[in-house]
């Protein structure tokens, strides 16, 4: 299930919802992604997320629906927040629940790794020096490319 | 053509969307580009460098050769961040 | 930390708690494992998970400081239930919150992988045939032994 | 020397824990699973097959080879299912 929205969501509610009644589950996997602060220099008062609507749904139903192809899932779970965030708040969850503990596992590093690289999301942070917008990691294409190779 | 721009390509474009009729002899992204650059300082200084732009054509990611016509849903942004 | 614990938990309090005010938390990555009922000749109405007490909150203890060693983790948690549990209760809770999600993603996955083959745990099955104790599953020594290679 | 069984070895050889005297020619873990087989067949029965024993000397796991003497706490058990 995709979920993308500017409110907050209950983690352990929703993990709880993924496996519910289903007795098959064995493990439910999960990403939480918060807004950080490193302070010095880097100080960040809060960060606004942008999204393109329509294509971000679209995006984030593709991507779920490729570990699904890859993974033995019962379920998975992608919210994604949009909007200004503090540090400390939640940005993203990612839950998979399956038979199979290492299913789970992968298909849940799979999903964080291709959403941060695919999915139309861009952050710009308040600084004291005012709004800056946040570089793409080349660390994140490198992620992703473990899932593009012949490993899977 | 609806045209969208996100992140800082928004703010130095100056706008989110805006409809374009596209000149008939503009037939691929890499064309499209180059046409709207010509429009402006804006424009030029926002799709100055190839290496931070993505094109998302009707939603999907595409590259320089891909075909563009009227009608289109085309994007413009930046690599993306979230996550 | 380390808990083992009969009582059940409540996993968004505990990952909540995790990276309570630590602003330098970008990423928590868990995993939940539950007991499953495959159904069919496989019916299982419950286990009963036995364990080594001293032993377990040794062996958790140094694995946690091994993946403390390897990874930049801010903070994790392990807890493991014992007794009597039934298809769909929490048997055990895995977490890792890290600056970096690469290193709560892996380092989670440590853990459970190496939980699993090093925490003195066992389990018996109430089956329509009576008692069954668990096999140990080569599986598991083979997740372990990614850990142990060339790779971290 | 305190001796503890676990899951399905408690139950064959029908104790969880024991305070055993070791005789002085015992030295090692391997001497100790021999000298508790010739205890009786309950002890031989469930030492019966090493591939599925494991034994750990004052809570760390160790090889047939490890010494052992008075005063250590040794337990005997099946490869570990937990998780």
């Amino acid at each position: 299930m995709i979920r993308v929205q500017r409110e907050d969501f209950d983690v352990g509610a929703e993990l709880d919802r993924l496996a519910a009644g289903n007795h098959r589950v064995g493990g439910i996997a999960s990403f939480v992604g918060l807004v950080r602060d490193l302070g010095g220099g880097e100080r960040v008062a809060a960060l606004t997320l942008e999204h393109y609507p329509g294509m971000t749904e679209k995006k984030l139903a593709e991507i779920e629906l490729e570990a699904h192809r890859r993974w033995p899932l019962d379920a998975s779970l992608i919210i994604h927040r949009y909007g200004r965030l503090e540090p400390g708040d939640r940005i993203v969850l990612v839950a998979t629940a399956s038979p199979h503990r290492e299913a789970a596992l992968a298909a849940c590093h799979f999903l964080i790794d291709w959403l941060k690289t695919d999915a139309p999301f861009w952050k710009s942070e308040e600084t004291p020096e005012g709004e800056r917008w946040v570089s793409a990691r080349s660390e994140d294409d490198k992620a992703k490319r473990r899932w593009t190779g012949g490993e899977q | 053509m609806k045209l969208l721009y996100f992140a800082w390509l928004r703010a130095r474009v100056g706008c989110a969307e805006e409809e374009v009729a596209l000149p008939p002899d503009i037939t691929d992204v890499a064309g499209l580009l180059d046409w709207l650059r010509a429009r402006g300082p804006g424009y030029a200084a926002a799709l100055a460098d190839p290496s931070v732009i993505r094109v998302a054509v009707n939603q999907d990611y595409v590259g320089p050769e891909h075909a563009v016509r009227d009608g289109d849903e085309v994007a413009i942004f930046p690599p993306v961040t979230g996550g």
